[in-house]
This record gives structure tokens, C-alpha cells and sequence, in this order.
């Protein structure tokens, strides 16, 4: 089988790879390139477990080949926090107790990213039906809403207070 | 019995009674966690497994020879490769066996058959489509009322008690003659079937390992997701002959377990034998589906339940009989002398005397069953009986269902209590905890809201269970898995500078023991909780444990980790008295110093006693502050808790609402107040998800019709609830603590007051009982049949 | 999964029975067959491509002439694998003589499915299984009336 | 799971990529979001070889009204079809839909192309086609042909597109004054195909009567179809309670449900007929206010 040459920016970084056309793209994102906060649960597409931004849209990267991200742009978990500051969504993750066995969290922080993105100030139902694409299995959900709320509320008051700033980036 | 915590320590201790922040958060919010697949190592290979597609098949010839012809694939093992070296079956933890591969017979649907050793994971996946396996199909019992019948095929005649039919054991408890007297004697008898179907735990994490064996050094190292890691050493030292202590099995973080992870899986055989025999490290991942189909189940009991009672409600006696579908195996990893865990934990949280339980161990063509799902040793079972046996006999005689409880609950005055099946509870103060949640929920509001709306045809249900756990196994005279007997262990490591190094025999899968296990030590010794580094999963370096699941890691490695501090503090008392040239008497503790009677002035802190350990210690003394301690707790302990539950039902489709949902805990005292809230918030959502949800069934050939998370019905954040918790707390009388474990209880306290609620909705219209899950189709076909839909 | 039916004929008891007991005949009706391969007189491999739109999975078909009372009735067994699922089915035909010199085939067929395509495909399969059936004996009257 | 191999190819423009259909006919497969597409391939039911990814191809994007109807490229995405306000103001049965399909993420990459050409017998998406009368546009080579959604799903997974086409895009009837319509999805649970799934669209006359309806049902046949029957019922008559019970009925006696994990085939009939009810009520309701 022969292979195709990617050129994928990931967490801001260009990088290239020669890939079977079948690799999934989570599997160029943990076996390839390393970066192993992005998880599989499922291989069906129903966990969530796996989700990433692929040009600024949450998607589930076990069900996308490594030659559809090709000139794409990446970030993963690991593209978040900037150096020892970590984004308001992994604060709130840590302060709420939004996490317990931590395997669905970097796809559940990273679906909340994309959802506060769309809508800054969600109800809770808008947080629920935001993550219903991602399963946890410890938490019951309760302190990943609270942790949601707490985010978006600390980056409404940074946009707001940083006038002419730009709005804490939400993913 | 309070309802507060206060904490001794300040917050910078940050002891028991602190919502301490997780230690282990930091890693996992920046996807810094290290899972299993994580893991790489030099000149690693891959294992994937060829499963069956038949439920009951003989084998009649594997051809790998096109498997072979792939570049990359390395070697294909089979059942007769296995068979030479006598590895072709292993022990299972309940005393049964399991086939790693089958030579002849394949007893389920996705049972491993061969094993593909490749470069890469895709090319094992190639591999294993390329495997041609020649079967011939054999008839299928999917059903254990079947398996059991006259003349039916006998699945197991290696096992079989009598080596004439599909039961595997029979196992009683309580009197049957004077319970069968207590019922002829009864006013009121309520009997109802009720069944709880098999489940599975499916953590997000699937089960997976990486064998390394390094011949030149003969040492076989396990990188592996196990819930007992010190078991599997001791299994595979067994199994495979290798000397234990070139043995190490080593856990990482693991995402989720909830049981599913305590059980050996082939795979992690097939591995080891596969790195044996190709001298590289060799890694085994599973995928969702073979996890769903082929890992050990929960549940799956046919219970019919009778109930006796006076005609003013008061309960007198109880009589059960279980069918238990094991699968092909009992794979079970109950204490050995409790074949049906503590299924005899029956009777809950009722005063009466008369109470028997039969169960029979039945093999029929599924996957290994009887372990866990948040719950191992079959307390779900039993609570979901009686709370539902209680809940007919208050609507049979008219009484409110949180009346009846409430005058049949044991006493707070009769702890410790003698159950009628031979347990003894030893605290409680079940009346509080349901009066504050139907407080919480406002209950009396609820059943005027209720008639209301039946008076207009409206469906709605108020649900309550009331329940007793039972965890904290166990005492080493009673308990023990595979002969080995359930104590736990912890060890501590003061270093000069006043940091500590724990490590306990007990394993995170999400728990948090990084925090709660320094909170014991911090409780103890006055360490701040951030000098205090908790260590577990390895077994080179952990002491022997058996391992977290059942809630028994608070219970009994916590109670090891105190108990060790406490001979730590015992030496600590030395030395301060050699510092403060005091005598040992004369010395008073508070967390963090000993101080002189007296003078409070006068006082050395326990980081400078630490340091004195290394540096100035009283001659005749060992040098070092270290301690470890193997607990074996003296008793169980019995967490307990009253759940209410309010649904509204869609008439036209069926489908069950939660309202609001009230859970009020007692787990004693609280490590954590803010991890014990998540374990409850989790518990309850894996009491929702087989209420309504989630089920493994099969067809009548054995396939499994919930192979994947497109069928295996995980709830969402929209299915779920805003639970609402609350407390009490009755401390446990013999923990070191006062506690007394949490992880299971919601799990076990949440499916019948559920269930409660939906029958309460719908018994004006004779409905009895509805079977979990309770799917809209089912509630819509009962609707349908009496004419409301 | 048990599915029959009867299906008139234009053609005459012997050229049915001959047809119907010709692997290479009968063969080439079946779903998705590529290939016939002739064992002996009473065993035939067949490979098929069986699926429904794009979701398809090539077995390999071993099919036996399990009991034959000619002209009258015939009961065929198959046993097929593909990777990961498997398919085993009875088929038993009757023919009687219809009117006008028509032949009529009683059929009745039990079908099994087992492994990845039952698991994951149940709400796809009885349905599909139905029509491949159909199909077959479309294509069998087709050719015998041809 | 692990995908089996295949090729993969990205052409740069329409004409391309029906070169390749045409070169490589019954083998290729084109790929669009691929949420529907690739966890067949992983569990290995689908092995195409060769997949051809519409991503580069211009002109198959695009959300626009004409003075006949709301033109919808085939590779936008539900997300981008339920966020237009357009579609939100005056289609709210297209506003229904794009909220139920899948989950989020499925709905940032899934596409209304991808969905129809996918043709799964529970899908969303064909119901509401269905119950508009839509057209689908498919190009080939040699012409470019509009075909009707209710002549176009043919039977499971099987569509009226040939191999050497692509579906380009979707064109719904504008909404007529007086007309509403609705979405009633039933799922075990949030993200999962449907039960049944009822799109209803209804046109009120100036007499408060219905003068046409539309219904398409999903996940109660081998293929989406239209219940007919329900819509003659409801032609000529005034919205009531009643009529659309009656309409309902005839739209579970059309369905020909498998029993199966999500129910026996009586348990279907009745809820193509519970959620039919209920699409109807919200269509009126949404007719009347837009008279």
C-alpha cells in the first residue's frame, strides 16, 4: 500500500508525516506524532473520547483519516495551557472535580472549548446537550457542568475586563 | 450520627474532612496522563486477537497460512500451540477454568481463538482478517432456565457439580424451615420475579497490556490495567512458573475500572506467552467491541423473591431463589467462600428473623460472568430485591412506602445487628437519612402533586430504596480470593527533610488515592497534605495488597495507611520525648507536634522529629521513621443511604423521565467531602444507566446484540440528572476512621428507587414490577396491553 | 431466522430438478456468487460477495446436497465464513407438479447469522437476508422459463 | 478497530473527481464528512477501495434561497445548514433536524450530502426530503440530472445515484405562506439513529383547511419513504386532533418495520404513528403562525 505525504500544523507546530492512506488520525496524533493526551474509547464515534479541533471545529479524530487533516490545523489537548498557566477550562476541570479517572477529560475540555467558543454564556442545558457527545463514566456529569460554568464565566469577566484585548482564545 | 464534618487539621494540612484539590489532576487536564496505550517501548510489537463469530462451535482447523504471508505479521499462536506448554487453560479467581485458547470448543461469541503477532497494529489487524478458522456449529444455550432443564446439552462436562448438567454450584444461607414457617404464618405474602439482566462496566478505558520479558535477565515485567496488581503476580507465578520475584506487574493510570479491570483476560496471557516466545516487549489493546463482548459481565441473576409480613406492614420474613448465569466460566472474583458474593446481605435494612437464600451457579454459551459493574460481590442484586419486595408489600397493604420503612427499619439501639443470614451491621440510623431526603425532595408535596395528576391521567412516580451495603472485604477468617486472604496494606516513608512516601496496596482507577490516602497521613501525622507522595501499582515496590474493588479500598487500605501512621506517630512520641528531654507520658499530640504537658511552648513538630530520625536519634534506637501495616479488618462495614426518585412517564412512547432525584449517604466519616460527592454523582449515573439504558442481551444463537456503544446504551450528560446529594454521618465503629467506603454505593442504592418510582406510577394500573432496563418499549407495551396508550 | 414461500414454474418437473441439483446452475442464482467451485457430485464451494448497498462482506460457501429424492425434494446445507461473522442455512425445496405443465417450488429456508454482522447489523439483516432469498429464486425461475 | 486498506485520493475539481468515478466505477467510494462512511470501514462491513474526498471540490458548499427554493450544496454541514438564520427563521423543520443528528461533532463534520448519498435506513435527514418533496441534483460526465427525493431512496443503503455520480445538491421548496413543518425524532437515547424519526409539513389554505401535506418516515422501513396514505388523509381537511390521529394511523400501517434492539414491530408502528401526531400538531401550529 502505498503512502501519502501530510503536512499537518498541530498545537501551532508544521509537521509532516508519510502515512497509509487507512491511518486514522488519532492514531498519526498519538503513534506518529506522540502526543498521547488524545484518547480512544469507543472506535465508533459515540465517546467523544478522541476529540480534537481540526480547523477550529470539535471533531472526533477516530473517525477521520490522517489524509483529511492534511493542511489542516490542529490542537489537542496538549495545546492549551501556555507553559505553567493553564486555560480557564483545566482550572475549572481541577477546582470542580470535573475529572476523576481523567481518560474522557482532554476530549471532554476540548469539546467544552469548542462549545464556549460558539456560546460564551451557556444555560445548562446548552452545556449538557454540548457534551453529548462525549461519555464519562466516573464523574455523573454534575462537577463537569460546574466545571463548564466556572470556565466560561472567568472568560466572559477576562473579555470583558481586557477591553480592546482579545477574548480569552477558546481553543 | 451528625450530619457536618469538621475537620481537625487546618486546610494547609489539609486532613480528613478537607475538599482537598486532586493531586493527580494536574497530568490528566493536560492530557499528561500515562494509559496503557500509551505506552511504548523499544522494539515493541502488537498482539491482536481472531475471535469467534459462533457462540458454541467446534474447531475444526485454523490456516494461517495467508496470515503468515503479510509482511510484518510475525507469528500466529493457537489453542494446540498453547496446549504444548500446557497454557491452554488457566485458573479463574472464583476456582474455575477459563480456556486462554480453545483446542476444540469455542463456548461464546468473541471468544479468542488466535492470536496475531505483528510490527504494527495495523498489520495484527490484517493478520487476524486473514486467519481462516474451519468451524462447525454446535447448539447454543443462551438461557440459564434452559441450560438447567432435563436433558439438556451439558456445556461444562469437565466442571459440572455432577458432571450430568449445566450447574455449576448451589450455595444457601438463613434457615429455610423457619423461614418457610414465618411465611405459612404470615398475614400478607408478596411474591414477585424479578430480573437483572447482564451489564457491563465499560470503562472509556478498554483493558490492555504490555508483556516485556527480558530473557538475559529472566525477568518478566506486566505493564498492565489491573485493579490487583499483587494477585495477577502471584496468578502468573503460578500459571506460568516464573520465579515471583522476577516477576512485576505494573499498573499506570488507568481509565476507569468499576471491576471489569480485576479479572485475567486471555489477553494479557496471550501476550505474555507471546513475549516469551519472541524475547520483545509485546502489546495487547482491546477495542470497544471486544471489550463489550468478550470481558467479564455483571449481573445477570433470575430472582424470585417472597416476602411475609403482618397485615400492619411488619416484615417478618423473606425467601429467595437465583438462578446465576455465569457464562461459559465462573469467572467471578467473589471471596471463594461466597460463591454468590454477599448476596445474603438480603434482608437491608430491616429488623426480622426469618430469611433464606438459595442460589445456583448455571453455565450457559456467553462470556464469563458474575463479576462487576460498580459492584462485585451481588449487593446490587440483593438490594434491588428487597427495595422492590418492600415497595410491593406497602402498595399491597396500602401503606406509604416511606411509612413502612420507617417501621421496619432496625433501630439505631441495635447496632451492632445480627442479621437472620449470619451478618453483623455495625452501625446505622437508616430513619434520619430517609427523613432528610424526603425533607430534601419534599415528599408530602410530592404524593398531593401525584394524585393530582393520576386524577388526570398523568403518570407520575415517587420511588424510594432505602439500602445497606456491605463492603470493606474483609476479614482474613471469612474472606479470602484464590486462598489468598483480603487484608490490605500500606506503607510509610518519612525522609529527613519532613516529605513522606506512601504506598499503599490498593489501586487508583479514578478514586483519587493520591489525595485521600495523604489526607489519612496528613489526619495522622500533621504532614501537610502536599509533602506527602502516595505510591501504588507496582509491585516491585508496593506493598502486597488485594487490590481496590468492592469499596474496599478506604475500608481496609485505608485503614492499613492509619494504622501505619499510628506507628509512625508511636516512634515520632520517642523521639520527640528523647528532643524535648521529656518522658513519652508527659507529651501531648495535635496534628503536626508533640508538645510537653503543660508547656505548650515546649514542642518539636513533627518535621523536625523527621529529621531527628536521620540525624539524632536516642541511642539503642533504629535510625529512619518508616512503617507498614497489613490490616485485617475485624468486620465489614455497612454503608447505607435513602434514595427518592421522581419520574413522569410519556404516555405515548413510553419514555421515563427523572425529574429530581435525592440521595441521601452515610459512608461514616468522610475523607474527602468533595470526592465522596463525584464517586456519589458517578454511582448514581451507573445506577441510572442499567435502570433505563443499558443491557447486554443476545439472540437466541448467542451473538451478542450490544457489541458496541452504538447499542451499548452509556448515558450522556442528557440522560442524566442534576443529582442532588446529601449526608449523614454514622461512623463505623470499628474503622481506625470511622469510615467506611462509598465507591459502590450509589451504584447499588440508585436502579431500585428508580425502578420504584416507575411501578409507583403505574400500579393503579396493576402494575407490579418492571424489569430493568426499562426501556420506553417496555413501558410502552405495558401501557398498550391495559389500554392507556 | 425461517423464511419460505412457493414459486410456480413455467417448465417441467425434470428440467427443475436438474437445474436446481446443477451446482453450476443453481449456483449462479445465488447472491453475489464470483465463483462455483464443483467438490463431487453432492458438495460445491461457492465465493459471494453478500451485502446490501456498499456494506458487503465476501464469504466462502460450502454447500452440500444434504438429502435428494428426485424429482420431488432436495435440502441443501450451507456453511459460510467471512472474517469476523459466519452464515449457516437449510434450505429445502419440494416441487410438485402445477397447472398447465408448470412445476411449483415449495421452499422454506432457516438462516443463522452469527458474529460481527449479527452483532452490529441486526437491524439491517432480517430484511436483507429476506430479499437475497427472493432474489434468488427470481433469478431461478428467470432462467429455468428463459 | 483498523480499517482494512484502500486507496485515497483528493481531486482538485469536479471534473476530476468524475473522472475517477468513471475510471474506477463500483470501486471508488466518495468520501464527504465521513461520520456515517468510516466506522463501517472500521468495523470492516465496507471495504471500498478507493476513496475519493470531496474536500477541494468547489462548488458543492453554499446555503441559498431562489425564488424557487432553498439550495443546499451537498457538502455543508448540519451545523452550518442549523446556524443560518435564514434556515432558522423560515425553515424550522430543517432548524429540528440539524439538532438531532448525531452529536455536536458529528455535526461540525458530518454533511447533508454525505447523509442522503449514505441512505441509511434510520438517517434524518431523507424523512424531512421526503416530506418536502425536495429534489436531489446529481452530476455525472455526461449530464446533470435532478431526481426526486421520493424516487430517490430505492432500498437500504441504496439510493438512485450511479456510481459515476456525485450528489451535488439539495434543492427544498421554499415555504409558501401558510405552510409549517416539523421534525419528531424518537432515540433510546441523545446521538442515536432514530427509533422513527416523522418529518411533517403542512399547507394551510386561506380556508384554515390543509391543501397539501408531506410526511416522511424514517427508521420504520428498509429505505425512508413517504406516508402517502397519511397525506391523502389529510389533504382537504381542517387541522383537528382527530384527522391527524387518523392520519397517523394510516402512517403506521404503511410502515414495515424490522423488530429489533429498538423495539418489536408493533412498538414501532404505534410510535410512527405517536410521533406523526405530534409532527403534525407543531407543523400546524408553525403554519398558522406564518399565514
Amino acid at each position: 500500500m502505498t503512502t501519502q505525504h501530510i503536512t499537518v500544523t498541530v498545537n501551532g507546530e508544521a509537521r509532516e508525516a508519510d502515512v497509509e492512506p487507512r491511518l486514522l488520525l488519532v492514531h498519526l496524533l498519538r503513534d506518529v506524532f506522540g502526543l498521547t493526551g488524545t484518547h480512544i474509547g469507543c472506535d465508533t464515534s459515540n465517546c467523544g473520547a478522541c476529540t480534537i479541533h481540526v480547523d477550529g471545529e470539535s471533531a472526533k479524530s477516530c473517525t477521520m483519516l490522517a489524509v483529511q487533516a492534511d493542511g489542516r490545523s490542529i490542537t489537542t489537548i496538549e495545546g492549551m495551557a501556555s507553559g505553567a498557566t493553564l486555560h480557564p477550562l483545566q482550572q475549572a476541570f481541577w477546582d470542580q472535580h470535573g475529572l476523576q479517572c481523567g481518560f474522557c477529560t482532554p476530549g471532554m475540555i476540548r469539546q467544552a472549548a469548542w462549545l464556549l467558543g460558539q456560546n460564551a454564556d451557556p444555560s445548562e442545558a446548552e452545556i449538557r446537550e454540548g457534551i453529548s457527545g462525549n461519555l464519562c463514566r466516573c464523574t455523573g456529569y454534575v462537577n463537569i457542568v460546574k466545571s463548564i460554568q466556572q470556565a466560561a464565566g472567568e472568560m466572559r469577566t477576562a473579555a470583558e475586563t481586557q477591553v480592546g484585548a482579545q477574548p480569552v482564545a477558546a481553543s | 450520627m451528625t450530619t457536618e464534618t469538621t475537620p481537625r487539621t487546618s486546610p494547609e494540612i489539609g486532613g480528613m474532612g478537607h475538599s482537598v484539590k486532586r493531586k493527580e489532576d494536574p497530568r490528566f487536564i493536560r492530557g499528561a496522563g500515562e494509559y496503557i496505550d500509551d505506552l511504548v517501548l523499544p522494539g515493541m510489537l502488537w498482539l491482536d486477537i481472531v475471535r469467534s463469530p459462533y457462540a458454541h462451535a467446534t474447531i475444526k482447523g485454523i490456516d494461517a497460512s495467508e496470515a503468515l504471508k503479510i509482511p510484518g505479521v510475525l507469528a500466529v499462536i493457537t489453542g494446540a500451540d498453547l496446549e504444548k506448554a500446557g497454557l491452554h487453560w488457566m485458573p479463574t479467581l472464583a476456582g474455575d477454568k477459563q480456556m486462554v485458547l480453545p483446542t476444540t470448543t469455542v463456548m461464546y461469541q468473541s471468544q479468542e481463538v488466535a492470536a496475531v503477532v505483528a510490527t504494527s497494529r495495523y498489520i495484527a489487524a490484517d493478520g487476524v482478517a486473514a486467519v481462516l478458522v474451519d468451524y462447525e456449529p454446535l447448539p447454543v444455550i443462551v438461557d440459564p432456565h434452559k441450560a438447567l432443564e432435563p436433558g439438556a446439552m451439558v456445556l461444562r462436562p469437565d466442571r459440572a457439580a455432577d458432571k450430568q448438567t449445566n450447574r455449576i454450584w448451589h450455595w444457601e444461607s438463613g434457615d429455610a424451615a423457619k423461614t418457610d414457617a414465618a411465611l405459612a404464618a404470615a398475614d400478607v405474602r408478596v411474591s414477585e420475579d424479578i430480573y437483572i439482566p447482564r451489564i457491563h462496566v465499560a470503562s472509556i478505558e478498554t483493558c490492555g497490556c504490555i508483556a516485556d520479558w527480558d530473557a538475559v535477565r529472566g525477568q518478566m515485567t506486566l505493564h498492565m490495567t489491573s485493579q490487583a496488581p499483587h494477585a495477577i503476580r502471584t496468578v502468573l507465578a503460578l500459571v506460568s512458573g516464573l520465579p515471583e520475584q522476577n516477576i512485576r506487574v505494573k499498573t499506570h493510570d488507568m481509565g476507569g475500572g468499576f471491576g471489569g479491570k480485576v479479572p485475567v483476560y486471555p489477553g494479557y496471557v496471550l501476550a505474555v506467552v507471546a513475549s516469551l516466545t519472541v524475547g520483545k516487549p509485546v502489546k495487547w489493546i482491546e477495542d470497544r467491541s471486544e471489550n463489550l463482548q468478550a470481558d467479564s459481565f455483571a449481573r445477570d441473576y433470575h430472582i424470585h423473591a417472597e416476602l411475609g409480613a403482618t397485615k400492619a406492614g411488619k416484615i417478618t420474613s423473606l425467601k429467595v431463589k437465583t438462578i446465576a448465569d455465569h457464562g461459559y466460566t465462573d469467572a467471578a472474583a467473589d471471596p471463594s467462600k461466597f460463591p454468590a458474593g454477599l448476596f445474603n446481605v438480603i434482608t437491608g435494612s430491616y429488623d426480622f428473623d426469618n430469611a433464606f437464600v438459595e442460589v445456583d451457579g448455571v453455565y450457559t454459551n456467553k462470556p464469563p460472568g458474575g463479576v462487576a459493574y460498580r459492584c462485585s460481590f451481588r449487593v446490587t442484586e440483593a438490594v434491588h430485591a428487597i427495595e422492590r419486595m418492600v415497595d410491593i408489600l406497602a402498595h399491597d397493604i396500602g401503606k406509604d412506602p416511606a411509612q413502612l420503612r420507617m417501621e421496619n427499619f432496625i433501630q439505631p439501639e441495635q447496632f451492632p445487628y445480627k442479621t437472620p443470614t449470619g451478618w453483623e451491621y455495625d452501625s446505622g440510623n437508616y430513619g434520619v437519612a430517609l427523613q432528610k431526603a424526603m425533607d430534601m425532595i419534599g415528599y408530602d408535596d410530592l404524593r398531593k402533586e401525584q394524585a393530582a395528576k393520576r386524577a388526570k391521567g398523568e403518570l407520575m412516580g415517587i420511588g424510594i430504596s432505602s439500602f445497606t451495603e456491605i463492603v470493606g472485604a474483609g476479614p482474613s477468617h471469612d474472606f479470602d480470593i484464590i486462598g489468598l486472604k483480603m487484608f490490605d496494606s500500606c506503607e510509610i516513608r518519612v525522609h529527613p527533610t519532613g516529605k513522606v512516601l506512601a504506598r499503599i496496596g490498593v489501586q487508583t482507577t479514578g478514586q483519587g488515592h493520591e489525595t485521600t490516602f495523604a489526607q489519612i497521613i496528613a489526619e495522622e501525622l500533621g504532614f501537610p497534605v502536599g509533602d506527602i507522595k502516595i505510591e501504588y501499582g507496582d509491585t516491585d515496590t508496593a506493598p502486597y495488597g488485594l487490590g481496590t474493588y468492592a469499596s474496599r479500598s478506604t475500608p481496609v487500605a485505608g485503614a492499613a495507611t492509619a494504622m501505619a501512621a499510628r506507628k509512625i506517630r508511636d516512634k515520632a512520641r520517642k523521639l520527640a520525648a528523647h528532643l524535648l528531654e521529656a518522658s513519652e507520658e508527659d507529651l501531648e499530640w495535635e496534628p503536626g507536634k508533640f508538645s510537653v504537658k503543660g508547656s505548650p511552648d515546649r514542642f518539636k513538630t513533627i518535621q523536625e522529629i523527621a529529621f531527628a530520625a536521620y540525624t539524632n536519634h536516642p541511642a539503642g534506637m533504629e535510625a529512619g521513621l518508616e512503617a507498614v501495616d497489613y490490616y485485617d479488618p475485624p468486620n465489614l462495614t455497612f454503608p447505607f443511604g435513602s434514595y427518592i426518585c421522581v419520574v413522569d412517564i410519556d404516555k405515548g412512547t413510553g419514555q421515563v423521565h427523572i425529574r429530581r432525584f435525592v440521595a441521601v449517604d452515610d459512608c461514616g466519616n468522610i475523607i474527602n467531602p468533595m470526592i465522596v460527592d463525584g464517586q456519589i454523582h458517578g454511582g448514581l449515573t451507573m445506577g441510572l444507566a442499567p435502570s433505563l439504558y443499558e443491557a447486554i442481551t443476545y439472540d437466541e444463537l448467542g451473538n451478542n446484540l450490544a457489541g458496541t456503544f452504538m447499542d451499548y446504551l452509556v448515558p450522556t450528560a442528557v440522560e442524566t440528572p442534576a443529582w442532588e446529594t446529601g449526608k449523614t454521618i454514622t461512623p463505623s465503629p470499628h474503622h481506625p476512621l470511622g469510615a467506611k467506603g462509598v465507591g459502590e454505593s450509589a451504584t447499588v442504592g440508585a436502579p431500585p428507587a428508580i425502578a420504584n418510582a416507575v411501578v409507583d406510577a403505574l400500579w393503579h394500573l396493576g402494575v407490579r414490577n418492571v424489569d430493568i432496563p426499562m426501556t420506553p418499549q417496555k413501558i410502552w407495551a405495558i401501557l398498550h396491553e391495559k389500554g392507556i396508550s | 431466522m425461517h423464511f419460505e414461500g412457493s414459486v410456480p414454474i413455467r417448465a417441467s418437473r425434470e428440467r427443475v430438478w436438474a437445474f436446481v441439483t446443477d451446482p453450476d446452475q443453481v449456483g449462479q442464482c445465488g447472491p453475489g456468487v464470483e465463483k462455483i467451485e464443483v467438490m463431487d457430485p453432492t458438495h460445491f464451494k461457492a465465493t459471494a460477495k453478500v451485502g446490501i448497498g456498499f456494506i458487503s462482506a465476501r464469504f466462502v460457501v460450502n454447500m452440500e446436497f444434504a438429502e435428494q429424492q428426485p424429482p420431488d425434494r432436495a435440502l441443501i446445507k450451507a456453511h459460510g465464513q467471512a472474517p469476523g461473522s459466519a452464515v449457516d442455512a437449510t434450505a429445502e425445496m419440494r416441487l410438485s407438479d402445477g397447472a398447465d405443465g408448470t412445476t411449483v417450488m415449495d421452499w422454506n429456508a432457516d438462516v443463522n447469522i452469527a458474529g460481527t454482522l449479527a452483532s452490529v447489523g441486526a437491524r439491517l439483516i432480517e430484511g436483507t437476508a429476506n430479499k437475497m432469498i427472493g432474489k434468488t429464486f427470481d433469478c431461478m425461475r428467470t432462467k429455468l422459463e428463459a | 478497530m483498523i480499517p482494512g486498506q484502500f486507496d485515497y485520493v483528493r481531486p482538485a475539481d469536479m471534473a476530476e473527481t468524475l473522472r475517477i468515478l468513471k475510471d474506477r466505477e463500483g470501486e471508488a467510494k466518495l468520501l464527504s464528512g465521513g461520520y456515517s462512511l468510516l466506522p463501517l470501514i472500521k468495523l470492516r462491513l465496507a471495504q471500498p477501495a478507493l476513496l475519493v474526498d470531496l474536500r477541494d471540490v468547489a462548488g458543492l458548499d453554499g446555503i441559498a434561497e431562489t425564488d424557487d427554493y432553498l439550495r443546499i450544496g451537498a457538502r455543508a454541514t448540519h451545523r452550518q445548514i442549523h446556524e443560518m438564520p435564514m434556515v432558522r427563521d423560515r425553515y424550522p423543520l430543517l432548524h429540528d433536524v440539524t439538532a438531532v443528528i448525531g452529536d455536536p461533532q458529528v455535526r461540525n463534520w458530518g454533511t447533508i450530502g454525505g447523509s442522503v448519498a449514505h441512505a441509511d435506513p434510520a438517517s434524518d435527514w431523507p424523512a424531512v426530503l421526503l416530506a418536502t418533496s425536495s429534489t436531489i441534483i446529481c452530476r455525472s460526465q455526461s449530464r446533470e440530472r435532478a431526481i426526486a427525493a421520493r424516487e430517490f431512496f430505492l432500498d437500504t443503503f441504496t439510493t438512485a445515484i450511479e456510481p459515476t455520480e456525485v450528489l451535488t445538491e439539495i434543492r427544498i421548496p421554499r415555504r409558501p405562506r401558510g405552510a409549517g413543518g416539523a421534525y419528531q425524532k424518537l432515540e433510546r437515547k441523545v446521538g442515536d439513529f432514530a427509533t422513527v424519526g416523522v418529518a411533517a409539513v403542512v399547507r394551510l389554505g386561506a380556508n384554515g383547511r390543509i391543501e397539501s401535506a408531506g410526511i416522511g418516515l424514517t427508521g420504520v422501513a428498509e429505505t425512508p419513504f413517504a406516508a402517502t396514505d397519511a397525506e391523502a388523509i389529510l389533504a382537504g381537511n381542517a387541522p383537528a386532533e382527530e384527522l391527524f390521529r387518523k392520519a397517523a394511523a394510516a402512517a403506521g400501517a404503511q410502515s414495515r418495520p424490522a423488530g429489533d434492539v429498538r423495539g418489536p414491530v408493533e412498538y414501532k408502528r404505534a410510535m410512527a404513528a405517536e410521533l406523526t401526531v405530534r409532527a403534525l400538531r407543531t407543523a400546524v401550529e408553525r403554519a398558522l403562525a406564518n399565514a
